[in-house]
C-alpha cells in the first residue's frame, strides 16, 4: 500500500515509470496489452500498404510505401521492445496475436481496394493514429513514452505523405478522383472507429487516465479527429460521407452522424471484411519463418560454443 | 548512344526487378528484423532503378523518364538478367539469390566508380556502398543456414542449386557489352570473374556448402529473352501505369 | 437500360471470375482427371461470361463489346460477388467455394430460364445444364473430402470455413436486384434461400461435416467494393489489352 | 521362338498386336518408354501453354486456350491408358517422371514468353508433333495406335488454331508482329530437335522401324516438317532464323542450316532453360495433391464396405 502510494504520486506528479521500478500487477497488465495491442497493429499494418507496393504507380511512389512499412516495421520493433520491458517475452505476444488473443487496431481488416486507399490509410489511419498517440509520448511509462516519440515523428510525416497522395488523385483524371472519393468513402467511418468505444461504453477509460497511459476520452480524440480532418477534405474537394456533418458553432466542432457500433464489435471479434486473410498471411509468416529463426539460433549456438572452445 | 542507353538499361532493370522481388516479402518474412532488412535493400535497389532508368531516358533522348521505361516497357524490352527475376522461393533462396548477385553487384559497381560516364560513375559510387553492405548480409545468412540446422542447411542447398545456372549470364560479353567497356562506359565483367569464384566458394566453405553442379548456362536477359517469371512480374508492377494511361501519380 | 446492363454484368462478371480462378488450376491439379474438370468447368464459365458480357455491351449500346468489359475495367466497376474472387488455396478451399456457388448458380439460372429479357433466359437455359453439372460435381467432393480421410475433412472444413462468410452477399437484394426482379429481368434470390440453405445442409449431413458459424455478412462487389484479391485477379488477365490498345488478337 | 517368328510375322504384316498377346520383352520395354515420355510430354505440355491461359487477350482466346490444354489432358490420360495395358501403372510412370527416369519432349523446357509463344507452340510444336504422330496411328500396337488417331484429330486442330494466332499477330501492330518474329526465332530450332537426333546418332532406329513402332527416321521426319513449314512463314511474312536455309531443287527441298546438338543433348540432360520449373511444377501437383487422392480412395473404400454390409 505504501508502494502503490508512492506509485500513484509519481504518476501524478508526471514522472516516468522506468521498468525496474515497483508497480500495480493491474498496471502492467494493460500496459503490455495496451503496447502489445499497438506492436500488433503495426506489424499487421504492413499488409493492406505491403499489397500495393508490388503495383505502385511510380518509382518515387514505390519508394516512398516501402519506406513508410519499412518505417512500420520499425515501431514494431520498438514497441516489442517496450513491451518485453515489463516482462512478456516477443514470442509470446506473437503467440497471443495467432491465437486470437491478443488484438490489432480494428482498421487492417479492411482491404486495400485501390491505389487511392495509401493515400487514404496514410491521411486518416495514420491521422487517427497519431491523434492517439501524440498525448502518449507523455505516458507515465518511460519505454512506452520514448517509443511514442519516435513513431509520432514519423506517422506525421506518413500522414502528410498520404494527404499529398489523395490531393494528387483529387487533382488528377476523373477516374483519379472517382478512386480518392471512394477511399474516402471507405475509410472514413472505420477510421472514425480506431478510436474506441463511445466513452459510456468505455469503462476502463477513468484508470487509465489516472494512471496517464490514456490523456483524452475516446470521444474528445474522435472530435478532434473530425474537426482537422473535414477541412482537410474539403480543402482538395472530397466529400465525407456523412450526411448528418455540420459545422456547430456552439461547441466549436462539427456535428456528425452515429458510427455504425455493431460493424465495430464484429470487427472487434474478428469478423472484418479481410481478417482472415491478414490473421493468415501473419500465422504462415511466422511458421514458415520456423526454420530461419530456428537456424539462426542454431548457428549462433555453435558458434559460441566453437568460440568459448 | 545506343551502347549507353542499353548498358544504362540493364543496370536499372537488374535493380527493379530484384527491389520488386525483394518487396513482395513486406510482411512476410521469418521476422520482423528479416522484413526491415529486405524493405531495405529493396528500397536501395529501387532507388538505383530510378537513377539507372532516368540517365537510360536522357541517353535516350527521345522524351521517356525513368517511369515510362519502368512502367511502359514489356518483357522483350527488359535487360535484366535471369537471376533477377528467380521467384523468391523461401527464405534460402532468396538469400542465395542476393548472394549471388550482390556479390557480383559489388564488384561491378566498384568498377564503375571510374566509368568515363559521369553519371555511371556517379550512381556506381553512391550505389556501391548499399550493395556491399547487400553483400555481405546475404553472405551471413548463406553461412547462418548453410551452418544451421539440417533444414536450413538443405533448403540453403536448393536454393543455390536453383540459381547457380545464371551466374554465367553475368559474366557475359556480347557485342554491347564488349562495346561500353571498350569505350570506358562499362567494364569488362570476365575480368573479375576469377575474384568473384574466389568469394562464392570461400563463402560457401564457410556455410559448409558444396558448390552446385555447373550446367550449361542460360543466357538471354540481356537480349530480352527472360524466363516465364518476368511477365509474371510485370504485370502487377505496370498495371496502374498502363491502367490510366494520361494519369501521372 | 442501367438495370439490365448491371444485371448483365453481374452475372457475366461471377462466371468470368470464377472461370480465371479455375483456371490457375491448370496442369497443377491433383490428378489428371482432376485438371480435366475443373479445366471443363473454368470453359463453362468463360462461355458464359462471353454470352453475359456480350449481351451487357449490347444493352449499354455505348460500343463496348465482351472483350472491352472483360479486358478494360478496373476494380471498381466490376460486379461479381466476393465468393467467386476468393483465392483457390487448396483443393478443398476451391471445391468449397465452387460447391456455395454453383449450388446458388443452379438454382438461379433454373429461375432465370423464365427470365423476360430473352437473352438471360436463352443463355440461362444453355448455362443450366452446365451448372448443374459444377453443383454436383462439387457436393461429391465436399462429401468425398469430408468422409475420406482425417486430413481431407479438416481441410475440408477449413475450406467451408473460409468461404462461408461470403453466402449472404449471394442472397443481396439491393436497388438495382429488386427492380431487376420487378421487371422480370432478373429473380428475387430471397425465394430461394430456403432451398439452398437445405440443399447445402443436406450435402454437409452427407459429408459428415458441421456448417460453419454465420458471422457478420460481407458484402460489396455488386456494388464494385471488392476484396484485395480482385485486383491482383485483373493485373495479369488484362495485361496485354492494356498493354497493346490497339491491337486486335 | 516360334512365338518371335510369329509376333514378327504379324507385325510385318502390319497387324495390330494386343495386349493379351505374347510379344517381346524388348518390344514391351521399348513402348511403354515411348508411349509413357508421350504421355509424360502432353501433361507437362500443359504448363507451358498454361502459363498463358490467365493472361490471354481476348474472351475467344482464352477459351480456345482452355480448350487445348483440356485436350492435352485428356491425351495423357488415354495415353497413360495405352502404357497401362503393357503392364506398367501410372503411379510407376509418373514416379519415373518425377525422379528424372522418364522423359518428355525437349520441347517444354523452353518459356513462353509472350502470347506470340502461343501461336508458335500450335503452329510448329504441334505441327512437329503431328509429323510424328501421324505415322503411329498405323503403329503395330493396338491400343497405342487407336489412341493415336484421336490424338492427332485434336493436334490438326490445335495446329491451326496455332498458325491462326500467328498470322494475325504477323498482320497486327508492329509490336505484334515483332512479337510474332520473335516468337518464331525463339521456337524454330527447338521444334527441328523435337525429332530426335541425327539417323546416324540414332541406333534403335531400325530396331524401332522393323517393330512398326516408328515408321520413318528421324531425319527424314524433320526434313518434311522443314519442307512444310517454311512456306507457311512466307506466306504471313515471318522469316525462318536460319541464314542457310535455301530450296533445293534437286532433292525437292529445303537445305537447312545444322541444329545445336549441344544445346538439345543439355536440355535431354534436364539442362533447359525452365526445366526445373516444369519439374518442380509437376512435383508439388503431384505431391500437394497427395492428400486428395488417398481422401478418394478412402472415401471409396469406406463406402463399398459399407455398402457390402
Amino acid at each position: 500500500p505504501d508502494k502503490l502510494a508512492a506509485f500513484e504520486a509519481r504518476v501524478a506528479a508526471d514522472e516516468f515509470i522506468e521498468p525496474k521500478d515497483w508497480m500495480p500487477e493491474a498496471y502492467r497488465r494493460t500496459l503490455t496489452r495496451q503496447i502489445s495491442q499497438h506492436a500488433h497493429s503495426e506489424i499487421v499494418g504492413m499488409l493492406p500498404e505491403g499489397n500495393w507496393i508490388t503495383r505502385a504507380p511510380s518509382l518515387r511512389r514505390k519508394a516512398i510505401l516501402l519506406a513508410k512499412v519499412q518505417d512500420e516495421a520499425g515501431h514494431g520493433l520498438y514497441l516489442y521492445s517496450a513491451a518485453e520491458t515489463l516482462g512478456t517475452s516477443r514470442e509470446e505476444m506473437i503467440e497471443a496475436l495467432h491465437s486470437g488473443k491478443a488484438k490489432y487496431s480494428t482498421i487492417f481488416n479492411y482491404p486495400t481496394l485501390t491505389w487511392a486507399d495509401i493515400g487514404a490509410i496514410g491521411w486518416l489511419v495514420d491521422g487517427a493514429a497519431i491523434m492517439n498517440q501524440v498525448p502518449l509520448q507523455r505516458t507515465s511509462y518511460g519505454p512506452y513514452a520514448r517509443a511514442m516519440v519516435r513513431v509520432c515523428k514519423e506517422e506525421s510525416f506518413h500522414q502528410r505523405q498520404g494527404y499529398e497522395i489523395m490531393m494528387h488523385l483529387a487533382a488528377g483524371t476523373p477516374a483519379q478522383k472517382r478512386m480518392a472519393q471512394d477511399a474516402l468513402d471507405r475509410w472514413w467511418w472505420p477510421s472514425l472507429m480506431m478510436f474506441g468505444p463511445t466513452d459510456d461504453n468505455s469503462p476502463n477509460t477513468a484508470q487509465s487516465m489516472r494512471w496517464r497511459i490514456k490523456r483524452d476520452t475516446n470521444d474528445e480524440l474522435r472530435q478532434k479527429f473530425v474537426d482537422i480532418t473535414v477541412p482537410q477534405a474539403d480543402a482538395i474537394g472530397l466529400s465525407v460521407p456523412d450526411p448528418e456533418l455540420r459545422w456547430n458553432e456552439d461547441k466549436g466542432g462539427y456535428d456528425f452522424g452515429p458510427v455504425d457500433w455493431e460493424e465495430f464489435y464484429a470487427v472487434v471479434r474478428g469478423e472484418g471484411p479481410v481478417a482472415k486473410e491478414r490473421m493468415k498471411a501473419r500465422r504462415e509468416a511466422w511458421e514458415e519463418g520456423a526454420w530461419v529463426r530456428e537456424a539462426a539460433a542454431a548457428y549462433a549456438e555453435k558458434h559460441a560454443a566453437r568460440r568459448a572452445a | 548512344n545506343l551502347v549507353l542507353f542499353d548498358t544504362l538499361l540493364r543496370l536499372g532493370d537488374d535493380s527493379l526487378i530484384l527491389g520488386q522481388r525483394l518487396s513482395e516479402w513486406c510482411g512476410h518474412a521469418p521476422s520482423v528484423e528479416v522484413d526491415l532488412s529486405l524493405a531495405n535493400m529493396g528500397l536501395d535497389l529501387i532507388g538505383q532503378a530510378t537513377h539507372f532508368l532516368g540517365a537510360a531516358g536522357a541517353a535516350e533522348g527521345r522524351g521517356r523518364d525513368g517511369d515510362a521505361l519502368a512502367f511502359r516497357r514489356d518483357v522483350l524490352d527488359f535487360r535484366n538478367c535471369w537471376l533477377v527475376e528467380q521467384p523468391n522461393g523461401d527464405f534460402a533462396q532468396t538469400m542465395a539469390r542476393q548472394f549471388l548477385f550482390s556479390t557480383w553487384q559489388q564488384m561491378l559497381f566498384d568498377r564503375l566508380t571510374a566509368s568515363t560516364d559521369a553519371t555511371i560513375a556517379a550512381i556506381a559510387a553512391k550505389a556501391v556502398k548499399e550493395v556491399t553492405y547487400h553483400a555481405e548480409l546475404a553472405a551471413e545468412w548463406v553461412v547462418r543456414l548453410g551452418d544451421g540446422t539440417e533444414e536450413s542447411r538443405r533448403r540453403m542447398a536448393a536454393g543455390l542449386d536453383w540459381m547457380w545456372r545464371f551466374i554465367p549470364e553475368l559474366f557475359e560479353m556480347d557485342e554491347i557489352a564488349t562495346e561500353a567497356a571498350e569505350r570506358g562506359i562499362g567494364t569488362d565483367v570476365t575480368l573479375f570473374r576469377a575474384d568473384y569464384d574466389a568469394r562464392i566458394a570461400a563463402v560457401l566453405a564457410e556455410a559448409t556448402l558444396e558448390a552446385p553442379k555447373d550446367q550449361r548456362p542460360i543466357v538471354g536477359g540481356r537480349r530480352g529473352h527472360h524466363s516465364e517469371h518476368l511477365g509474371h512480374i510485370l504485370a502487377p508492377m505496370q498495371f496502374l501505369q498502363r491502367t490510366y494511361p494520361d494519369a501521372t501519380w
